[in-house]
């Protein structure tokens, strides 16, 4: 395509500065909404991602029923507005696949057996899109799990690998995704650091995916801290508001 | 809609607040809730606005790209209103493409905005015939606590305001604001027993007889109304709502500026 | 568009020869259908509408009974060849919105406590359009809903009025609607002059918005006359089969 | 469709009357209900018409409009056909999108016009292999009595006999009318019990074991047959039907002429 | 359209080589599925064709069920690569008719009344067409219903007859079908000889449309000698597993 | 779904044989089922492939036609592959569009190919920026006993090495081959308790808490990863399979050749 374009130069920088192993910075926040249940909101780089969970509630359609164990359903959106060219509103068989794969990597950690018949439903909103949405998303539904309280093993944490110019590198950015030669998304699971989510397109060699996925467990467990600070200072905030309260009094 | 219904104590201690002209979260019967905004929020977007009016939460985005004008309008851009209430937003919001509420819901903001002339059209002409802007507005509920008619108008309205049509990306060019000549602002009203309020929440929306929304220009004339709801409005209470959208448009424009 | 176009010349006259405070030629027909409990077709101006309505019966789809009142349900369609350019069959975003406004302004007469869980159907078929399908659909459908005894506090009465060439105006038709500067269409129960549809676009100061209002009330009293005058013809014409029935035996 | 289903004692007074050669109208078996029409009723249409069978009424309209031809018939014109049973013809037609009887039924029809050579569609062509006259044939259902095969077979012929290509409009030359060059006319029969009735009504179809549809030209030649419905026809069954339905389309023939 | 084209020479052959009251080749093979409760596979001419039979079963949807019999829902489907241009997936207006007509034939000789409330769901993919697919695929599936052991009062059997170059034709190929003046497909009941399929397009005398029912009943017989063949094989060959099986023991 | 389930004694009895090293139909753990295939069956496609591991079959179909490119991709040709798990093939397979699990089918297909570059598209422009050739891969599922992954893939990868540009079809120059590069060889594994299978079948697939689907090239290079199911997999568990995908996948192109 441009095969001008130097995504890494001879000393290993990124275009945006970067160096292989560093990921793109990260905002997360938690309890953001009002009405869900559970909330987050999360930038990596220029992603912008809002999850929401609302549950565990009764499960609609009926026929998803599980008599043993709540189902989780995540619904993953990109905005009209998200992307370059707008997106046209409704689902399409990307996000469908991303949902899929999100709820799954998800009903991994989340104690469903606590729920039989409920639906624990997670909704992914791609505000803003930068290449790593899916992960940005499944981070921002993990803290939302956790906000509403949902009885889980672990918080999934969720980052991205890839390639591009021959170097394998954490988070790849709109660029490197474009005009790159891989991409790796995967989720893993911090306390255990198995993987729930795994996923790969492009060209590797067995030296560089092993490469790819140190990197992007690395990540993970970065991004882990993070989930887990933001979900502090909510708590924090709402111990303060509490005492507010019992201040009125 | 199940989840629309309000237990029935919760209406009665509504409607007794409002025979002492008290609502339930403080307001006078003629109060806006607090209302913020942020601008160009989304770098993606063309133009894009986060408004609040209290616990709802709305954000619009708006797209600009060249197309086909209408054969009866060849000269003319083209504007495109959606809204969509995403189940992110409140519980009673299912997935799937829009029902009845959101469509009367941007029908009513996309009225707002054309019959006001907000986006002068007729500048949005790249080749007569062939080639024009066209706008899409695309308004996403995040957080629903009543009002959406004048928290989407709001935000809308917000981001065309700020929105550049993008020449350079298409090589149709240079990066210009998007053409706009007026605010058109809209103020909604809930009838609950022989009461008009302003700006009625989730719960005052749900006990509510009947909606008026009027949407007024700066001048104070008017360019679109809606009235919703299964109850009446007679036409004192609508020469009240007539007067109070005037006003209040005036304090909600002076908040955006 | 076309400056050149005048809607209402020096002397207050419009294109097809009305004052400001004529409405077009009317003409309300109760009980046209064989099937429909009860039906209406009504003409105004060169709109052409058919109403029928079913019910009350059991409502489907379930979910939308409620157990302590009918509901109405109103479908207003437009027939391919009823307009200029032909119109794809199928619902799309402005009939569904007229289908609420219209539903709405109807279950405000209609003593709906009678039959909890009950559906009233009302469905209305434009096959010929030219400005106030919207007015002309909604007198039709109160003839129809009383034609089919359904119990009624008052028949809603439906006309427009609006704005062309800086004269408010009665009744627009299509030329005074899409060169014109404001449409107001409304619905009032007559007994009360209470409003129960109302709807504005374009451009009116507040004299002109209250100009129009008048007119438009007075033209829904000129329908609701229709309206008695039709359901009178339709139900001697009734008494005269029943008569002739008793003839025969 | 379980209003679709009549009453044991309904069907039995309706077979007993058959074996007596009888219908529980008055009629013989042979004959068509009284068909009344009226012609060119919608002015929006190219071409109109409303056709009644007994209590069975169809509205048909025409829109004619340039568009571009099939890659493989670049110089004809496009017939489309389409049949809609919408729930204010009867309690038991659903509002959507058409099903498998709307669908049939338009077919059906669709079928006599093109196969029959109705329309001339050499004589559609504007530019050849670039724009030709598209021709929408959209029949409603307005009261439903049966045999809807028959009533909207005749809408649609009336329809397209009196309509006019609207070159003024498009400025594509003058007004002509659209060039026919037959009269196809379908007869459909039911067999109920070891029975063929000619246009069945409503609750004769209901209880018939099988229906057939038989569309002949002018000349007395077939065009289009369709069999419906679970049960079978025999041999000789089939021959009366050929037989009858000559002799009923000429009968129909004189009444449009 | 190609005037020019012979499709009957003066000898009365056709472009295949055949003579008027020749059908194509036939291929029938019963049993060749291992999920379905019956399948078949059948090739007429360059049509090919695959069926199945699940059931009885319950019905879905519910509303559809008949509390006295079973009902018969065939599903037709040509298959994206099918046809000369590109079919796209999903039903159309077309395959919604054929579905309905061959779903009524089949019914015509399932014993539906054994099965009440249960529903039998007949499938026909066809993998390359050549004009006369839905007799090809009513003929499959009336051997993939045997196939299951669904009691029946008989086999149906169906082929078309049609017109070319003004001759009457037994199974009209391609080119016959597109360039030939009339179709007519049907099936029949053998044992009893009556009709439970019959459509027709395009233009024929009595004489023509007679001599093409003629043409057409003899072929369908045929199809039904080959349709006994096809079970008579299938059912040697189950035998002969199950003897294997007893071998074993 | 629900037929998907099966019963405890059933799985009890998977599992306990997989504890012995065994799979219930015979085969060892890193053994694939009996591949056998047919080329070019379909005369109306441009290339196709039907393809059967065990009891799973599968049929592939090309048909190439000319079509417009994307804007961003002015002289490649465009890739569309899809997959239809049609109600004829099993029994818990439903009518309607694509669900979400015929669709990660489809895109996992789609991206082992793509990614692979197997299809050489920039060979696929006829005039630059106007005109490429479109080629479509429409898998159909006609037998259902478990990885539909690998039988989909494999029978898409055959279906396109046969294949043909139908130039003189369109008046487009000769017939000549579809331009391959490579054949990328997808490898599926399931995760039972704590072994690993690989193509699995139906039974195993609906007991396996994980699945992993790998896809290598000729050189043993990775093209597509896709991890399906609510259980993990640990890093040594994903070596393992590495390992697996390309040694398998060399045997399955020996099967091929």
């Amino acid at each position: 395509m441009s095969k001008e374009m130097v995504l890494v130069d001879d000393k290993g920088k990124r275009i945006d500065g970067r160096t292989s192993e560093e990921s793109r910075e990260i905002k997360i926040e938690a309890g953001v909404l009002k009405n869900a249940d559970g909330s987050a909101y999360v930038e990596i780089g220029k992603n912008k991602v809002l999850a929401a969970v609302y549950g565990p509630r009764e499960c609609h359609p009926r026929h998803l029923q599980n008599p043993t164990k709540a189902i989780v359903q995540c619904k993953y959106n990109m905005q009209a507005y998200s992307v370059d060219d707008r997106k046209r509103p409704g689902t399409d068989r990307r996000s469908i696949e991303i949902s899929k794969i999100v709820s799954e990597a998800l009903e991994n950690v989340v104690l469903t057996g606590l729920y039989p018949r409920a639906s624990i439903d997670v909704y992914i909103e791609i505000l803003q899109a930068n290449a790593g949405t899916r992960c940005a998303g499944l981070t921002a539904a993990s803290v939302a799990l956790a906000d509403a309280g949902i009885p889980m093993k672990d918080i999934v944490a969720s980052m991205a690998a890839g390639k591009a110019d021959g170097h394998v590198l954490l988070d790849l950015n709109k660029e490197e995704d474009n005009f790159g030669e891989a991409d790796v998304p995967m989720a893993i699971v911090p306390s255990t650091g198995e993987i729930v989510l795994l996923q790969m397109d492009g060209n590797m060699t067995r030296e560089e995916f092993d490469r790819a996925i140190e990197l992007g467990v690395g990540g993970c467990k970065k991004i882990y801290e993070l989930q887990k600070d933001a979900l502090k200072r909510r708590y924090s905030a709402e111990e303060a508001e509490e005492e507010d309260d019992s201040d009125e009094q | 809609m199940s989840s629309k219904i309000i237990s029935e104590i919760r209406r009665d201690y509504i409607v007794n607040q409002l025979k002492e002209g008290k609502r339930t979260d403080g307001r006078g019967l003629k109060d806006v809730r607090e209302i913020k905004y942020e601008i160009n929020l989304i770098e993606t977007a063309d133009g894009s606005a986060k408004v609040s009016y209290g616990d709802t939460t709305v954000i619009a985005g708006i797209k600009i790209m060249p197309g086909t004008p209408f054969a009866d309008k060849p000269e003319s851009g083209v504007l495109t209103t959606g809204a969509e209430l995403i189940p992110l937003a409140h519980s009673s919001f299912e997935s799937g493409p829009p029902g009845e509420d959101a469509i009367e819901l941007a029908r009513v903001v996309d009225r707002g905005i054309r019959e006001s002339g907000m986006i002068d059209v007729d500048k949005l002409c790249i080749t007569p015939g062939q080639e024009v802007w066209m706008c899409y507005v695309d308004i996403y509920v995040t957080d629903y606590d009543g009002n959406l008619f004048d928290a989407c108008n709001l935000a809308a309205v917000l981001a065309i305001r700020n929105a550049v049509i993008p020449g350079k990306r298409y090589d149709k060019g240079d990066d210009v604001p998007l053409p706009v000549t007026c605010t058109p602002v809209s103020v909604t009203f809930a009838k609950i027993g022989n009461d008009l309020i302003v700006d009625p929440n989730f719960d005052e929306e749900n006990i509510a007889s009947a909606r008026l929304t009027v949407t007024t220009d700066d001048n104070g004339n008017f360019r679109a109304m809606q009235k919703g709801g299964q109850g009446s409005i007679s036409l004192d209470e609508l020469s009240a709502c007539l007067d109070m959208s005037v006003e209040t448009g005036v304090e909600i424009r002076k908040i955006i500026e």
